[in-house]
């Protein structure tokens, strides 16, 4: 029932609506786009929809010293220009993404990388980093070919090894424009043609679907979710992925450092309802920092279901009454007024925030919400002077269990929140050496475990991605390692 | 007349570089640290937390602990010479950078503007001859509700009607002609109405010059008068505010742009904006202001050239 | 001697860029006795109504020296200026436009009298005005009116009022009636000159009209192009003129009720 | 012949344009004033509060409960659009009387002093007319943080010029004026003359400018709010509101049109005052006939 | 002079009313004006501002504004002026009725050049070819002895003179040579010497070409020096009528005598109040309230216009 499809005559072709602005395709910045959206780049390290690594351009790693690793590298394949993947070419990439992207340095401690033959990377790094094989996973570390640059180091358009390549890049629009590697190394796609359309408009993004315009989106308006449903021709999944919306809070304040005051504040968030309505379905209640599903999930972890009964008898006991009747709790005379600070590029944050504020209210916390680019918060907090502030934090940057606990819990890392708990610290610690993947897993469970105790950053959902896309669309599975969506060469057209 | 156009000029140059101060200094009122709102912009994503050592990298990299004067002094030094320096987030030159999305703008903003000058003029025209008839009140009425009408809600009203409605343009994107459409007239609606309303009162007040009973006088027919004496007397404001809605499309075109996922200036100004991409948003300030002085330059020449009294000088 | 006027040069900048010079007076000097009428005349442009503003010190000479009663007024500050301004005042051109739009006459007229606070009280200020409305001629009814709900020879009237509640030694008419037509220019000139004769003032009457000249001033100054090309009584500036302009201006005086006759016109080339 | 005569011949256009004239300003009057009582006795006539959050009561068609449906969040849309005109007026009067005062002050000292001081005003406002304005408000707000105040802030430092300009350039010519000619003559003083004289006579241009400006005003707010930039949640302000609608257009467009068609109106109503006011103080359109 | 009025009038207007809506007042600026323009003749109007003078022109040309009305009979040659069509009007504009307009300050069209605006009536009526039609109003400019013809052809008009605009506006009126010129205060705001100039123009155009002139103007030399007859206006209506000598030797109606003694010439005596506004206009004599006369039966009743001598017609009850 939909509009005629573009660009198609007899040979496969998909064009997606991609869902931010594209102005920039170096895969060292902007490797979730080359690898994950458009398929062009692949990187060392791969990962199980559950988390857990597995081979990719990298057949196997070893530790060879706390600070030495060894990577081999796959045989059979080759970068669409023709040339071979081998470990010059990893060592040239990597070394290129370390001077462009600094973030790269950080996440992998990477000293030096070393061809020692045609098939065998050897990687050292300034400090022991356990996670190297994860952050070798992350998609700005996609592996190149040298042609990809002029001789001045100037991106000219990657040259991966991945299933398609790429054959046109319109800079003023934004529009990519991908045909498929007939030589890949996996599963050759069934699609001739990808095509990615940047349309970082939501509305845009939904009419556009309607129209027929593009094949597969995601992110369309949530409230819409249920409409497009029902249109003729087109499907809509709704999917989670590592990616929680959490309230962290000034913990060297009062009334932050009281611990019965935030698990008042968790009992008195209505999860579900925020679920169910600001996000439409599309997310999931968090009981801890991870969703279900991940290797490491803690899934014994029981959370805090809505109870506002509770939550007040727990303010009550830290002290905090409404003892003047103004309809606000105070403690020494001073009534809890605070501000909850957050930014609006995620859609749902700012309602949600409303919503907290709402329910914030029937406790007796008065609070105000202030929506505001995100580097001026994250200013706003690192001087101090805050209450709460609220963001959809990527839980899986690295797929490492004791990544994203380091950054957000461990005491020398996180002074913003200022949460000091040496147990924690010790934990991630460990964590961070262990070499056995199960017995990590264990470590960062037990870690979740104490911080459902202390509730030092309160979860509220875990990030739903809907994606909607026509009913031909065949074969997508969603992959929850996944920035926002990642196509795979298994996806093609129904005839 | 050759001096006249100098000194303009040389008076435009100044402002646009008093402007590129200002905006230099509002840029680093910005709350948040540059190196951290860069590194969130460019590298590391919005929602991540810049460590230490990412930090001070940025920081030598683009040289950001300067003293301001000095980045202005080597920004400005540079600027000279024709080089805008390379953008932060984009790790591109800046020149290139604008000569990718300034020909999207400026295609939607002289289209825009031809369009509601086609229409607005003859109707404006139309309007003061037949005035106080159902036409020029319909007209007069249309136009006022054009100006009230806020253009993102323009946009996806015509989106709403002419996309999905009648299949008719292009949902969003510049990909081909028909998607210049729904922005041109988004666009176009503002400034025509205003165009509209100026057209209409500068002819009625022309229709009662001194002037006009001559042309009348002499046995002229009514449209001659009206073509040959009224309408290039007309004209004259309507030059001055079409220069002026001119820099208002500028700014307009931010909220069409982002209506329209369209590849522009304007869009790219703002996110540079909010990235502190200092260098983009000191090229696309000079570009604007740039363009805009340009345009009231050729306003005051074509006024110049319209109008002998201002050719000649007022003195006989 | 009530005025005296030495070397009194006025450039103006003019053009887009303000580069070209011009000059609008040109080396004038002239006196001017206590209680005479000093017409000066000249064609449209030649700087009589800079000269005007020059006296009075509204605009700067750029060179020159104009004395008041023998003190100097170029060299005096604008708080100096003010206390003498009660003493020189001026007459305009345009009858409307020389009053407040804005004021009812009633206030035009009384505010020079606050102005240099010449009455007491309130009652003693509505007298004053009620007196100085019939002394040109107007009646009460008017003084809730605004300057447009009046016509050219009455504003004229009021314009005429304001200055003389000062009682000045010295005023300026800056061509007051060449706006209007002959009956009511008839009404305001011999107002002006019964006003003049009552309270002993001097003049400069400037106008265009040589007949206007003749019928009001005692002497007369003839201005071309910046400059005082002749000056002298008026019988003399009549009968004998000197200077080939003013021959020019004075010939072409129309006397009445001399009929020119069609055929005579074709001689006149 | 007679005044029925002609009355009787005369098409009746003649008449009614007269009429129309007059109409035009009672009706826009009327409007504003509509949309300032609206503002005025807001909490007075809102059935509900306008911030308190309802999530199950989210985006409800209009009904008898909820005129204007409700939003997402479950508030009431009536009430939030009362409490958007409060907020939307408020903010467009402190802008305009800011900006409005120290544009016509500066423009006063710009056109009647000249020389230096008038270079210096003016080249400011040239460099600050050198970008449009509402490209200058949005890195003002950024600098400020989005908020209300921010809008307000830097609407107001980016709307002066206008008045400035306009006021200088009626100074220049009023300077000329006789009447002012005359009362310098008079002896006035400077000051005495510039708010006594020149004043009362630009505050009928400013009158219009103002009127016709906040039409702009209110509608630079809702753009910069409608970019995130403007007044911040639960804040009503309209066009934060329909921003916040914005991903329901389609499946619930009521939630935009009623902050839509308020932001409508007022522009309409402010923006026809402004023209009507204009025509009224034209003298040229003024009863000529004098006596 | 007689024997022209035994030839048929050019133009006779008859009970000639015009008057404006302004609001819920009517003004009556034309009053039942009745006057012939006899072939040849030039017919002063003089009258103080205000007085209707512009708009009886303006009455004669249909060039009014809608807000006016016109009553009466005007015919041109015997074609009936009021109720002409738009078209018929047009062909008579300029062709056979000219029009030299009141104030040549803003009677041009700034934007375009004079010796165009000349020719575009020439062109308009004549039918001529371009390069005829420039050599033609260089001839016209040259005979109105405007200096350097050929070259003033490109001037704008604000590169002009008062007194040469005044002579492009007259090239214009007279370039189709039209039997009848309507004349608008062609000295006001002058100074004398291009007063004298164009009062030189205007006498060699009607003397030369033998063509009949309606002269408005406020200034009684000017019409002394020009006219065969002139008729006084006050207050909307003729007061007094007749042959040039007899009205300024022997005025009739005290209105005429009191505006020639305010002349500066006869001492500035002035007439005492105002006249009459248009919209609120007395029943009696409109001059009664200034009259030196002053009657009593004027203050009640209004005169007719009387033939007091042969040919000279006065609106008085004591003209005798
Ligand atoms: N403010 C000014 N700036 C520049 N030039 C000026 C200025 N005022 C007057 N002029 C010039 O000075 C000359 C004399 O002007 P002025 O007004 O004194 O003439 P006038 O004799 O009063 O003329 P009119 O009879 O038309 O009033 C003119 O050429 C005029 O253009
Ligand atoms: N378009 C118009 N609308 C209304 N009233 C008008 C219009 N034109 C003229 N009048 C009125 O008609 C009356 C006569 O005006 P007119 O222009 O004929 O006077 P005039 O005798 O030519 O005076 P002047 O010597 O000033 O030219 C005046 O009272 C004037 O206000
Ligand atoms: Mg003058
Ligand atoms: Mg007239
Ligand atoms: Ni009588």
């Amino acid at each position: 029932g939909c509009g005629v499809k573009p660009a198609s005559s007899g040979n496969q072709s998909l064009v997606v609506g991609e869902i931010w602005k594209i102005d920039n395709i170096d895969p060292a910045t902007n490797g979730t786009l080359t690898m994950e959206k458009a398929l062009i780049t692949e990187t060392l390290v791969g990962t199980k929809p559950n988390f857990e690594l597995q081979p990719n351009l990298a057949s196997e790693w070893q530790r060879i010293d706390p600070n030495t690793w060894k990577f081999s590298l796959r045989k059979d394949v080759k970068f669409h220009d023709g040339t071979t993947f081998n470990a010059e070419a990893v060592k040239w990439s990597l070394l290129r993404a370390i001077q462009i992207n600094p973030q790269i340095v950080s996440f992998t401690k990477i000293k030096t990388v070393e061809a020692e033959n045609d098939g065998i990377v050897i990687i050292t790094t300034s400090t022991p980093n356990s996670d190297l094989p994860a952050s070798l996973h992350y998609s700005n570390t996609s592996i190149i070919a040298k042609s990809s640059v002029d001789k001045d180091g100037k991106m000219i358009r990657p040259i991966g090894t991945g299933a398609f390549k790429l054959e046109q890049y319109d800079p003023s629009t934004g529009d990519l424009k991908m045909s498929k590697n007939p030589d890949y190394w996996g599963t050759v796609s069934k699609l001739d043609n990808l095509e990615i359309r940047a349309l970082p408009d939501p509305n845009t993004r939904a009419l556009a679907l309607e129209k027929g315009e593009i094949d597969f989106t995601c992110d369309p308006p949530y409230n819409e979710l249920a409409r497009l449903e029902k249109v003729e021709g087109l499907k809509v999944e709704l999917n989670k992925t590592a990616r929680t919306y959490i309230i962290e809070m000034n913990l060297n304040e009062a009334p932050f450092n009281d611990v019965r005051v935030r698990k008042a504040m968790s009992y008195g968030i209505d999860r579900e309802s925020i679920v169910k309505n600001v996000l439409f379905g599309c997310g999931e209640a968090a009981k801890g920092p991870y969703m279900p599903g991940m290797a490491w999930t803690n899934e014994n972890l029981k959370g805090y279901p809505y109870n506002p009964a509770k939550a007040k008898q727990l303010l009550a006991e830290a002290g905090w009454q409404d003892s003047d009747g103004d309809g606000i709790v105070d403690h020494n005379g001073k009534p809890m007024r605070i501000t909850l600070m957050t930014y609006p590029q995620r859609p749902g944050l700012p309602p949600m925030a409303e919503a907290v504020q709402a329910q914030f209210k029937n406790l007796g916390i008065d609070l105000k919400t202030e929506i505001m680019d995100s580097s001026a918060m994250s200013n706003i907090a690192a001087k101090g002077k805050w209450d709460m502030k609220m963001s959809a934090f990527a839980t899986a940057m690295i797929p490492s269990p004791s990544y994203h606990l380091n950054i957000l819990y461990y005491s020398k890392n996180n002074k913003v929140i200022g949460y000091n708990n040496p147990d924690v610290d010790r934990l991630i610690d460990q964590c961070m050496v262990e070499e056995d993947q199960q017995k990590k897993y264990a470590l960062s469970k037990q870690v979740q475990q104490i911080l459902e105790d202390e509730e030092p950053v309160l979860p509220i959902a875990y990030y739903g991605v809907a994606v909607a896309m026509k009913s031909r669309v065949n074969n997508f599975v969603f992959n929850p390692t996944a920035h926002d969506y990642m196509l795979t060469n298994e996806v093609n057209i129904k005839e | 007349m050759g001096r006249f156009i100098c000194k303009r000029l040389a008076a435009t140059i100044l402002v646009i570089v008093a402007a590129s101060m200002l905006t230099f200094g509002i840029l680093h009122l910005t709350p948040g640290s540059t190196p951290a709102t860069i590194l969130k912009y460019a590298f590391i994503g919005l929602e991540e937390i810049p460590t230490d050592a990412e930090i001070t990298e940025i920081t030598t990299r683009f040289k950001l602990s300067d003293p301001l004067y000095q980045q202005y002094y080597r920004w400005i030094k540079q600027a000279l010479r024709g080089d805008l320096g390379d953008s932060y987030v984009y790790r591109l030159p800046v020149a290139e950078l604008i000569g990718l999305r300034f020909p999207a703008t400026a295609l939607l903003a002289v289209l825009s503007v031809t369009l509601s000058l086609l229409i607005s003029i003859p109707l404006g025209i139309l309007c003061a001859v037949k005035r106080n008839t159902f036409f020029d009140h319909f007209n007069r009425l249309l136009a006022l509700f054009a100006v009230a009408m806020p253009s993102f809600w323009l946009a996806y009203l015509l989106i709403i009607v002419f996309s999905l409605g009648f299949n008719l343009f292009p949902v969003a994107g510049f990909r081909s002609l028909s998607s210049l459409v729904l922005p041109c007239v988004t666009l176009a609606a503002g400034m025509g109405a205003v165009t509209l309303r100026i057209m209409r009162s500068s002819m009625l007040e022309v229709m009662g010059q001194d002037y006009i009973l001559t042309a009348r006088s002499k046995g002229l027919y009514e449209r001659s008068v009206i073509a040959k004496h009224a309408l290039k007397n007309a004209f004259l404001p309507v030059v001055t505010v079409v220069g002026l809605q001119f820099g208002h499309m500028l700014g307009g075109s931010v909220i069409v742009e982002t209506v329209f996922s369209w590849p522009g200036i304007g869009k790219l100004l703002i996110d540079s904006i909010f990235a502190k991409d200092i260098p983009v948003v000191q090229g696309c300030i000079l570009l604007i202001a740039g363009t805009y002085a340009l345009v009231n330059l050729l306003v005051d020449l074509s006024y110049a050239l319209m109008d002998p009294r201002i050719r000649y000088g007022r003195e006989s | 001697m009530l005025i005296e006027v030495k070397d009194l040069v006025k450039d103006y900048r003019v053009g887009i860029l303000k580069n070209r010079c011009v000059r609008a007076v040109d080396c004038v000097s002239f006196s001017l006795q206590v209680g005479e009428t000093l017409g000066l005349v000249g064609e449209s442009g030649c700087g009589k109504s800079t000269l005007a503003r020059l006296i009075l010190m509204l605009i700067k000479p750029t060179f020159g020296r104009v004395c008041f009663e023998g003190q100097d007024l170029t060299d005096l500050s604008q708080a100096e200026l003010l206390k003498l301004r009660r003493e020189m005042q001026i007459v305009f051109q345009q009858p409307q436009q020389s009053l407040h739009p804005r004021m009812k006459l009633a206030e035009s007229l009384a505010e020079p009298l606050r102005l240099y606070k010449l009455v007491k009280s309130k009652a003693a200020e509505k007298e004053r005005v009620r007196h100085l409305l019939h002394e040109v001629g107007l009646s009460e009814e008017h003084l809730e009116r605004y300057p447009h709900e009046l016509s050219g020879g009455q504003a004229q009237r009021v314009a005429l009022a304001r200055v003389l509640a000062l009682k000045p030694k010295f005023i300026v008419a800056d061509e007051p009636t060449s706006m209007l037509d002959v009956a009511v220019q008839a009404q305001i000139l011999s107002l002006i000159k019964k006003l003049q004769q009552e309270h002993k003032i001097g003049m400069l009457f400037i106008s265009h009209d040589l007949e206007v000249i003749r019928g009001i001033s005692d002497r007369v100054a003839v201005m071309q192009g910046g400059k005082l090309v002749e000056m002298g009584s008026k019988e003399q500036i009549f009968r004998e003129p000197q200077h080939p302009y003013t021959k020019f201006l004075t010939g072409t005086v129309f006397e009445l009720p001399t009929r020119l006759k069609r055929d005579n016109l074709r001689l006149v080339h | 012949m007679d005044v029925i005569l002609l009355s009787a011949k005369t098409p009746k256009k003649v008449v009614l344009r007269f009429l129309k004239q007059e109409s035009m300003l009672a009706v826009s009057g009327a409007a504003v004033l509509l949309v300032i009582m609206v503002a005025l006795l807001g909490p007075l006539i809102m059935p509900h509060d306008p911030i308190s959050v309802s999530l199950t009561e989210k985006v409800q068609t209009p009904s008898f409960q909820y005129p204007f449906g409700t939003d997402p969040l479950g508030r009431c849309i009536l009430s939030r659009v009362i409490q958007g005109t409060r907020t939307s007026l408020t903010a467009a009067v402190v802008i305009v009387s800011i900006s409005g005062i120290g544009g016509v002050l500066l423009g006063l000292l710009a056109g009647y002093k000249g020389g230096g001081v008038d270079s210096l005003i003016m080249r400011l406002v040239d460099v600050l007319l050198a970008f449009p304005s509402i490209i200058l408000a949005m890195a003002l707000i950024v600098s400020m943080g989005p908020g209300l105040e921010s809008v307000i802030v830097a609407l107001t430092l980016v709307h002066w010029t206008g008045y400035a300009r306009l006021v200088r350039a009626e100074v220049l010519t009023l300077k000329q004026a006789e009447f002012v000619e005359g009362a310098r003559a008079l002896g006035n003083s400077s000051s005495r003359i510039l708010f006594k004289y020149i004043l009362p006579n630009v505050l009928a241009p400013v009158l219009v400018m103002a009127s016709l400006d906040i039409a702009h005003i209110i509608l630079s707010m809702a753009s910069l709010s409608f970019l995130g930039l403007g007044a911040q949640p639960p804040e009503a302000e309209w066009g934060a509101m329909i921003n916040q609608g914005r991903e329901f257009i389609r499946t619930a467009p009521y939630v935009t049109l009623f902050p839509g068609l308020a932001l409508m109106f007022s522009i309409l109503a402010f923006s026809l005052l402004g023209d009507s006011l204009r025509d009224y103080f034209d003298p040229r359109l003024r009863d000529k006939v004098i006596e | 002079m007689l024997n022209k009025q035994v030839m048929s009038p050019l133009l006779s207007i008859r009970a000639l009313s015009t008057c404006f809506q302004i609001q819920e007042t009517v003004v009556k600026a034309v009053d039942n004006v009745s006057l012939d323009i006899y072939p040849d003749e030039v017919l002063a109007l003089v009258g103080e501002t205000g007085c209707g003078k512009s708009v009886l022109a303006l009455s004669i040309l249909r060039l009014l504004p809608e807000n006016s009305l016109s009553e009466g009979s005007i015919l041109y040659k015997g074609f009936e002026i009021l109720e002409g069509s738009n078209e018929e009007l047009r062909a008579l504009r300029g062709r056979e009725i000219g029009m030299i307009p009141q104030s040549q300050a803003s009677s041009l069209n700034p934007l375009l050049k004079v010796g165009w605006q000349v020719m575009e009536v020439l062109r308009l009526h004549t039918k001529v070819r371009k390069p005829d039609a420039h050599k033609k109003v260089v001839e016209l400019f040259s005979r109105l002895q405007l200096p350097e013809p050929e070259k003033r052809m490109d001037y704008y008009p604000h590169q002009l003179s008062g007194g040469m605009r005044q002579r492009v506006l007259v090239s214009m009126g007279v370039a189709c040579n039209p039997n009848l010129i309507l004349v608008d205060e062609p000295t006001k705001g002058l100074d004398a010497v291009l007063r004298m100039e164009v009062v030189k123009l205007l006498g060699r155009q009607a003397a030369e070409n033998n063509r009949s002139m309606l002269l408005i103007t406020h200034d009684l030399s000017v019409a002394a020096l020009l006219a065969d007859r002139i008729a006084v206006m006050y207050a909307g209506e003729i007061v007094e009528m007749g042959s040039s000598a007899g009205v300024l030797k022997i005025p009739r109606h005290p209105y005429t005598q009191s505006l020639l003694d305010s002349l500066p010439g006869r001492g500035f005596k002035p007439i005492p109040g105002f006249s009459p506004s248009l919209s609120r206009i007395p029943p009696g004599c409109r001059f009664q309230p200034r009259c030196r006369v002053a009657c009593s039966k004027g203050a009640a009743l209004h005169p007719d216009l009387r033939e007091a001598d042969p040919n000279h017609y006065v609106r008085c009850f004591h003209a005798d």
